[in-house]
């Protein structure tokens, strides 16, 4: 498939977060500040397009071969967990400004649904390695303009009056239910 | 004089004679000639519609202002605003309670529930139009011709984007003048250039986004439709451009603060609106790039902040 | 070495006993599964060609030519349709691109050319919308259907011979169907020689 | 001739019609001056007299304690009844000492002509200036010796006078101007030669022409100085917005002008300087523009400095009506008070009194973002941002959006629509700001 | 036998995984345009509850810390591809419209968050008792939150039509954006009503 | 069967050993000592790593709780039970004293203190504080904006009638109403304690008189009054030690303009339990009220009317036999 398409719709039509539903927790946990949210997304791509790579790989040369395609969800979360434990240890020995800058999030990334969900979509479209690379890491992307817009949305809500009942979570869902409509836009653009 | 306990505050001590009113109904005066022409081209059902949906905007906001114990500020009349424009931006042959719906979503959910006028990050008259069209989408694009037979009818654009439609493309007078398909508010051009000529005169929008916005769809249209110039202007008259123009794109609480910002966020708007047209899902893309560039305001305010005044080095 | 030891040991037999856990499990319900995904097939084959009653896949070089021809791209898989031994029709799985992504679908043709049934399967469209293509009142508009001449959609009034109603609201859906329907139709009128 | 400006700004209006044609009166002498021993930014004076002692107009009774300080001297001759802590138009209360008149009008030995500006050396002029404790009486009330002590390495080039009076309601500076052109033209002369800079600039905005024209005449041939006409638009008259339609420079954030080469003195200021030379006559009056819709004869007074407020009202012809709110200045950036009983100061340009009406501000509502007050802030901060976050107490934001450069000149709270408290908020802000930053210094 | 009760009870208002804690935010929102669907998903995540909360509660003392969270996650993983399979095998239906959300079970913070906050400081047997109580608040989550989409946005409630042909449903709420606003009310409905309760 | 376990015992035992090592590894190297009250407030927090606080995950929270650079109501999740145990675990001091409450100390309420203005501006005590210390004639009393209010996290401080008032039960200590109030009139003080001087006014008596009716005057009474040396006389105001004061209530009693509070209905009395009295006299000794009767060796009793429930005697007696009640 084109690569260009795989690209935009992962990005715009079918985001992950906002149509797909899938990292929905740190979507809303860590949109309070820019600057968090730029932060977790980064490390999001980052594990997603390692991920999404490592996963196929593991599941064309290990599952497949061996005809255990049924252990797909134990592996890939195994190899996902240890993946970033393992970034997470480098990068902490490494440069520690680049662990304060994103190796914090990542305890938060193991638990979330998009880099599972996009590992096992790659391997449900069929798309091969370079399709799984541009989709992982699209999916990252996808993220990122998502939580970056929600956070920059979510900034301004700090300071509104919002009604007792509605905040905190409430008032984040509705918010992210305006920016869903927004999303709309992008409708049948592939 | 001695026992006087006088008043004491910090300064400034007097203020101008501008409010929030005065804006707002500054913002329904320039909206008429767009109604008369609505109601001239579509018939009473136009102004029935618009009645409902300022009824209902109006009501929904005492209704939400008294449950949440704030004061009742209807006399600002921005509800007003927002109802008018809900009716503004659906076909005349809507049934009266979709647009009842619309301005409770409205107010109640894109309004009230961030915290009331101004606080709102996306516009509240377009969102509620987004949820009728995803809502009810067959009602939402029964366009009929203007006249009184009610003669359903497709947009121009849609004839234009031709994967849904198929008919004659109006002459370009129909289409300033107003005498085509589309929503109640949204045909007739010169009537939204009455009234964004009074709100520039009343200095209630200042034409950096209207401007800006239009003549960016007109170069894309040229651009993506391969410089074929003759389309052009149908990209410009035809559809919602002038009314997201003029008074949806300009609305206060979701659009950029400072000058730089709106120039981008009309650019912003330009282009979306081009690539939803040319390239995108629906033929119309006013509406939802509106939307989607509400959404990246809070980031546009923020990293397009003006230079404070003395950012200079200091003089050698 | 012993920290090496203990860890790797716990998580070790932990993941041999979900292990074994998970081979016995599987060996209990994968005939099951693959007998569920079978008869899904088959069922789905079945109803859009009900004449039939085996389906044999197309054989792989043929198949590949189908795949390579770009007037045939939405075709993804072609079955022959076999009753008492003989070719009754077709069943071709096709994907067209619908509003919200390709939209799966089964589309039987008998012998003579005549579209037995279609199946809207796995899709992205809009849920009470470009999905009521599901529905059979929609589908079953393309029974009878011939590759004489393409079907056509139209919003409104009466359809003609190759006419179908589109779905209100969902032009884009009814236009994809129809295309899926198309290829579907030359491809067993090229398939059956004709 | 050619309007200069600066960028924002909006246009109150002038509310000036009332005094702008009334030519400066004398006050009637009071019975008691009461004169606070601090009426300048800086170090309070010392009190040198006791209670008892005879005093004499112009004799030093409080003496400067340390360099941002300058001495205050009696307003009239008498006894001295009092020295004791007393409310001034700060809202606090600090020491007094407090005269009786003696209505003789007796002047100091000391107060004598200083000779001509040739025979006069730079330093000799800013010891007069600052022995005559004269202070910015453009309201800051900032010690002129103090400005006129720049390092050498900042290159001042450029005085300019402040004649801008872009406050509404006051027309202190607009008489002063029509009246004694001269002596202002003689104290910026005197104060270019204290700096000892070729250009002298006089701003004044462009709503009196009359004073522009007097201006002009006195000025003629005297080199190096230029009167020009400022756009009438507020705050012109503040120093950064001044400084740069004279002279297109801007003041570096953070900066004072001298970082652009500039010093800059309001025309009273000038006056008074030139006042000091000629006669010897420390600043012990001043003119003081007495208004409002809750006063009954508006006038420009020349008023002794430590007049109570509410004799100089009685002057006016007392309160018409029943006025709400007295201000100190103008209405722009003037204090409220609340005790009449408040001597007038060196910092007491007006005093404007606002009836029932006026003085009640309008309840404010929800911002709705309407960028006007983005549109008008002379330092081009975003104001609504600024109150929000001031508001909620998120004030390192405040401090991210610039709040300390806010001259806090109420611009955008005059326009706001919605009548948001936005200066009020913000003043707030930079206080906070200002304290914890000392505190992170302290530690 | 009180403990237990608190225990069972413990999930379903009090910290209702999803109402109150808005953990597994993702299939919430997106397996509930369909009350059948919702049930699905919420009994499915129970059995995995209620098996992972066992065998971590027994577990708990031979797992060294530091290997702690792999083999929850191990024990999770498992017990998710077991109801997977046996969906594939008995409900293919279900199966077919969850889709990708069974396996993403697996990381559903509640059932993680369950082992390590519950299981691994409790008995089995209360351990189990919370699994039920956490399942079955996070199901009637689901049914809440699917019934009013459904109803609003289908017209139907279990694929029953509710209503003559003349209703026309509001499409938006089985859309995402109606799948964040219903979430969101449903949790201020919440909040409020126990609020309420408390004061 | 054999077969078809084999494989994935193989492929997920080698993943296992696999991770095992980093793991065993990673905890080896990188072990970092973490500070035992973040280990605390670790382990209350839910422990989901949603990152609905903000920060990235429980870890993370727990660090900056514990650093101060979160609040203690940061976590979403927990609720305000989460958040009160939070508050516990931060607001132990070292020393572990008990439990402290804030307290205004201020009593210049509408009726008691006279207004020099009417303020009209934003609804907070710095701000009105700028324009001459506040609307009230007191400078030194609260303003009643409510600063406080909006810092409490808790909703434990409330503007009553012009003045500020500590919801006790609520109080958990946080001083953010201390740090926020212009006045300085709100002290942490510990809870045992019943009596309180609501005046910061250092002004003198008179013009403290004309400001406000509960005013401290300076007197002394108090002083005199107090037998165990608790009040502290500084620049004109009466101020109380809580580590001397026995909540005898004496100045309380004394105080001519009500400026020291007590609450009378918590006042103890002394009770002499007949069972354990030796009749050592030691109590009777030491009351400073002569409220105490009593031959050596016989039993002892206490004189209702003269208990004034300072406690004395009950820490003195050796035998145990006072109970104060
Ligand atoms: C939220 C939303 C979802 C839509 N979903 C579909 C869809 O699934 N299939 C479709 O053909 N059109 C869908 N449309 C409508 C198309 O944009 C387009 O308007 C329609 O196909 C034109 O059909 P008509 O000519 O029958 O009005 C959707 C529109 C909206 C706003
Ligand atoms: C603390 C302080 C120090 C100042 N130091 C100088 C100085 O060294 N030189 C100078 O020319 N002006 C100095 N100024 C005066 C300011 O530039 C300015 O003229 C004064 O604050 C009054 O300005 P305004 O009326 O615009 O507020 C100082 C002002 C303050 C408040
Ligand atoms: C907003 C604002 C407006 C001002 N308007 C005037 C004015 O109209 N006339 C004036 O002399 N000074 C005005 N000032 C004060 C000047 O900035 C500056 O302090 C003064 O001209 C310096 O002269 P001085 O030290 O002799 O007072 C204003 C200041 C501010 C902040
Ligand atoms: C120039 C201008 C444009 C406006 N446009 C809209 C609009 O497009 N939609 C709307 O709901 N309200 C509009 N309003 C009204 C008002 O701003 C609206 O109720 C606020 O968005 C509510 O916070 C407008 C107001 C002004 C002054
Ligand atoms: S922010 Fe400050 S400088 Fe800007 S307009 Fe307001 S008061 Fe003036
Ligand atoms: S002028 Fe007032 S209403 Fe307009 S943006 Fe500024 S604060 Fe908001
Ligand atoms: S106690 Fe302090 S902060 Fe609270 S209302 Fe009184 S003055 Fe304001
Ligand atoms: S802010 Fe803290 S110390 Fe003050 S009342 Fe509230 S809980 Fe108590
Ligand atoms: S359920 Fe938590 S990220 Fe999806």
């Amino acid at each position: 498939m084109n690569l260009l398409v795989i690209l935009v719709s992962v990005v715009f039509v079918n985001n992950f977060v906002l149509s797909r539903f899938l990292g929905i927790c740190p979507f809303l946990g860590v949109s309070k500040k820019l600057e968090t949210a730029v932060g977790m997304s980064i490390a999001v791509t980052f594990v997603m397009a390692l991920a999404s790579v490592m996963s196929w790989l593991v599941q064309t040369y290990l599952l497949v071969p061996l005809g255990i395609e049924y252990m797909q969800t134990i592996a890939f979360i195994l190899v996902i967990a240890g993946l970033v434990q393992f970034v997470e240890m480098v990068i902490k020995k490494t440069s520690p400004t680049l662990y304060q800058a994103l190796g914090v999030y990542l305890p938060l990334i193991t638990t979330n649904c998009a880099v599972l969900g996009v590992a096992i979509l790659n391997i449900q479209s069929n798309f091969n390695l370079i399709e799984t690379l541009v989709n992982g890491v699209g999916g990252g992307l996808s993220f990122t303009l998502a939580i970056v817009l929600f956070a920059g949305v979510r900034e301004r809500l700090e300071t509104a009056p919002i009604p007792k009942a509605l905040e905190g979570f409430p008032i984040a869902m509705l918010a992210a239910s305006l920016l869903s409509i927004a999303f709309f836009a992008f409708q049948g653009l592939i | 004089m001695e026992n006087t306990r006088f008043l004491v505050s910090s300064s400034p001590h007097i203020r101008s004679g501008e409010s929030t009113q005065r804006i707002m109904m500054d913002v329904a005066i320039a909206l008429l000639p767009a109604l008369i022409s609505g109601v001239w081209f579509f018939g009473l059902k136009a102004l029935w519609l618009t009645v409902v949906g300022v009824a209902f905007a109006v009501a929904t906001e005492v209704v939400m202002q008294k449950i949440m114990k704030r004061p009742v500020t209807v006399k600002d009349f921005s509800a007003v605003v927002t109802g008018i424009l809900i009716a503004f931006n659906v076909p005349v042959t809507l049934p009266w309670w979709m647009v009842a719906i619309g301005s409770i979503f409205a107010i109640a959910i894109v309004k009230q529930a961030f915290g009331g006028v101004g606080y709102n990050f996306v516009n509240p008259a377009l969102a509620a139009r987004a949820v009728l069209l995803a809502s009810w989408p067959v009602d939402m694009t029964a366009w009929v011709q203007p006249g009184a037979d009610a003669i359903s009818t497709a947009t121009p654009l849609a004839i234009l984007k031709g994967t849904e439609a198929t008919g004659v493309l109006p002459s370009l007078w129909s289409m300033f003048v107003g005498n085509i398909g589309g929503s109640i508010g949204e045909t007739s051009a010169l009537a939204l250039l009455i009234g964004g000529l009074y709100l520039i005169y009343r200095k209630v929008i200042s034409p950096r986004i209207p401007v800006t916005y239009i003549a960016t769809v007109g170069i894309f249209a040229f651009i993506f439709s391969g410089f074929d110039l003759a389309i052009v202007p149908y990209h410009i008259f035809a559809g919602g451009l002038f009314l997201g123009a003029i008074f949806m794109a300009t609305d206060y609480s979701s659009s950029p603060m400072t000058a730089k910002g709106q120039i981008i966020f009309a650019v912003g708007l330009g282009l979306m609106t081009s690539i939803i047209r040319f390239f995108g899902g629906y033929p119309e893309g006013v509406s939802y790039s509106i939307l989607l560039m509400n959404v990246v305001t809070p980031l546009i305010d923020r990293f397009t902040m003006p230079r404070k005044f003395g950012e200079v080095k200091a003089r050698a | 070495m012993r920290d090496y030891i203990r860890l790797s040991g716990v998580l070790l037999i932990i993941c041999a006993i979900a292990a074994v856990l998970l081979g016995i499990t599987n060996d209990v319900t994968y005939p099951k599964i693959q007998e569920q995904i079978a008869m899904a097939n088959d069922e789905a084959r079945k109803q859009v060609v009900p004449a039939a009653e085996s389906f044999e896949a197309l054989d792989e070089a043929a198949m590949a030519d189908v795949l390579a021809n770009p007037a045939y791209n939405v075709v993804k898989d072609v079955y022959q349709a076999k009753a008492g031994g003989n070719v009754v029709g077709y069943a071709v799985s096709v994907a067209p691109k619908g509003y919200g992504g390709a939209v799966e679908m089964i589309v039987g043709v008998d012998v003579n050319g005549a579209v037995q049934g279609v199946k809207v399967g796995t899709n992205n469209e809009t849920p009470g919308l470009g999905k009521n293509a599901e529905k059979p009142s929609f589908s079953e508009q393309f029974n009878g259907k011939t590759w004489d001449s393409d079907v056509n959609v139209i919003k409104s009034g009466a359809p003609k011979e190759n006419e179908i109603t589109a779905i209100s609201g969902a032009t884009i859906t009814s236009k994809a169907v129809a295309a899926g329907v198309n290829q579907a139709l030359s491809l067993v009128k090229e398939l059956s020689g004709k | 001739m050619k309007k200069l400006t600066f960028k924002g700004g909006t246009h109150p209006p002038h509310s000036k019609k009332a005094t702008q044609n009334i030519a400066i009166a004398k006050a009637e002498p009071p019975k008691v001056v009461v004169i606070p021993m601090q009426q300048h930014i800086g170090a309070p004076c010392d009190p040198i007299v006791n209670v008892g002692d005879e005093v004499k107009v112009g004799q030093k009774i409080g003496e400067a304690k340390g360099f941002v300080s300058v001495p205050v001297h009696s307003s009239v001759s008498g006894k001295v009844v009092a020295i004791e802590p007393r409310m001034y138009t700060g809202g606090t209360k600090v020491t007094c000492v407090v005269i009786e008149n003696d209505m003789q009008d007796t002047i100091h030995e000391s107060v004598s002509t200083k000779g001509s500006l040739e025979s006069l050396s730079s330093d000799d002029i800013k010891n007069i200036i600052k022995e005559s404790g004269i202070v910015g009486m453009g309201g800051a009330t900032f010690p002129t010796h103090v400005k006129l002590a720049v390092p050498p390495e900042k290159n001042v080039d450029t005085v300019i006078l402040n004649g801008a009076e872009c406050e509404p309601y006051l027309t202190a500076d607009h008489r002063l101007m029509l009246e004694s052109p001269e002596d202002v033209v003689f104290g910026l002369q005197a104060l270019m030669k204290a700096l000892n800079v070729k250009k002298g600039y006089i701003g004044i905005e462009d709503n009196k022409m009359d004073a522009i024209d007097a201006m002009l005449k006195a000025a003629e041939g005297k080199e190096g100085v230029e009167v020009v006409a400022l756009h009438a638009k507020y705050p012109q008259g503040a120093e950064k917005q001044l400084i740069y339609a004279c002279t297109n420079r801007e003041v570096p954030s953070g900066g004072l002008p001298a970082d652009a080469g500039v010093v800059v003195n309001n025309v009273g200021t000038a006056a008074a300087v030139g006042k000091a030379i000629k006669t010897g006559m420390p600043l012990v009056e001043r003119i003081v523009t007495i208004t409002g819709e809750g006063i009954n004869n508006p006038k420009n007074l020349l008023v002794k400095i430590g007049t109570s407020f509410k004799e100089v009202v009685e002057k006016c012809g007392g309160f018409k009506g029943n006025p709400q709110k007295i201000i100190a200045g103008g209405p722009m950036m003037g204090i409220a008070q609340f005790n009449l009983d408040v001597p007038v100061v060196k910092g007491t340009s007006g005093i404007l009194v606002l009836s029932e009406q006026e003085a009640r501000l309008p309840e404010a509502s929800n911002c709705i973002r309407c960028g006007k007050c983005v549109e008008v802030c002379p330092i081009n901060l975003m104001p609504a941002s600024l109150s929000t976050n001031a508001m909620q107490e998120r004030f390192e934001q405040a401090e991210a959006l610039n709040a300390i450069d806010c001259i806090e000149c109420g611009s955008c709270s005059f326009v706001c629509p919605a009548k948001r408290p936005l200066v009020e908020s913000i003043r707030l802000a930079k206080r906070e700001i200002l304290a914890r930053r000392r505190k992170a210094q302290a530690k | 036998m009180n403990r237990l009760w608190k225990d069972l009870t413990n999930g379903l208002i009090k910290e209702n995984p999803t109402l109150r804690l808005v953990l597994g935010t993702c299939p919430t929102l997106a397996v509930t345009t369909a009350v059948f669907n919702g049930i699905g998903m919420g009994l499915a995540a129970t059995a995995v509850l209620i098996g992972s909360n066992l065998i971590i509660s027994l577990i708990k003392k031979i797992v060294p810390n530091e290997v702690r969270i792999p083999v929850y996650v191990v024990v999770i993983a498992s017990f998710v591809t077991v109801v997977q399979m046996l969906l594939k095998a008995y409900v293919p239906a279900l199966d077919k419209q969850l889709g990708i959300f069974i396996p993403l079970i697996v990381v559903n913070c509640i059932i993680l968050a369950r082992a390590e906050s519950f299981a691994a400081k409790n008995p089995p047997l209360n351990s189990v008792m919370d699994g039920i109580g956490m399942g079955l608040g996070f199901t009637l989550a689901l049914v809440i939150i699917s019934s009013v989409r459904e109803i609003l946005g289908a017209g139907t409630f279990f694929g029953i039509q509710l209503f003559g042909a003349s209703f026309k449903p509001a499409l938006i709420m089985i859309l995402p954006p109606g799948g964040f606003m219903v979430f969101g009310l449903t949790i201020a409905a919440v909040n409020r009503l126990t609020a309420g309760k408390k004061s | 069967m054999l077969n078809s376990v084999i494989w994935p015992v193989v492929t997920l035992g080698g993943l296992a050993i696999l991770f095992g090592i980093v793991l065993a590894f990673a905890s080896k190297k990188f072990a970092v000592a973490v500070n035992p009250k973040t280990a605390e407030v670790r382990e209350v927090l839910p422990g989901a790593n949603c990152g609905g606080c903000g920060f990235a995950g429980c870890d993370a929270l727990a660090d900056a709780i514990s650093s101060g650079k979160a609040a203690v109501t940061a976590c979403p999740v927990g609720g305000s039970e989460l958040a009160e145990k939070l508050a516990q675990i931060m607001g132990v001091t070292a020393d572990a004293t008990e439990k402290k409450v804030a307290r205004v100390l201020c009593g210049g309420d509408c009726n008691n203190a006279k207004e020099k203005y009417e303020y009209q501006g934003i609804e907070d005590c710095k701000a009105a504080e700028a324009l001459a210390g506040g609307s009230k004639s007191c400078k030194y009393g609260c303003t009643g904006l409510g600063s406080c209010v909006k810092a409490c996290p808790f909703d434990a401080i409330h503007v009553v009638n012009g003045v500020a008032v500590v919801d006790e039960e609520k109080c958990t200590a946080c001083a953010k109403c201390v740090a926020v109030c212009p006045k300085n009139i709100i002290e942490l003080v510990p809870v045992s304690n019943e009596v309180r001087v609501l005046c910061k006014n250092q002004e003198k008596g008179k013009d403290v008189m004309q400001s406000c009716k509960v005013g401290c005057i300076a007197c002394q009474k108090c002083v005199k009054v107090c037998k165990f040396d608790a009040i502290v006389f500084e620049n004109n105001l009466a101020r109380i030690d809580y580590s001397k004061c026995t909540n005898c209530m004496m100045c309380a009693e004394a105080c001519p303009t009500k400026t020291i509070y007590a609450n009378f209905n918590n006042r103890k009395k002394a009770k002499v339990i007949d069972d354990k009295c030796i009749g050592c006299t030691i109590c009777a000794k030491n009351c400073n009220f002569e409220a105490i009767e009593g031959e050596l060796k016989g039993k002892h009793v206490v004189l209702e009317d003269k208990c004034v429930g300072c406690g004395v005697c009950y820490e003195k007696c050796p035998k145990d036999a006072i109970e104060m009640k």
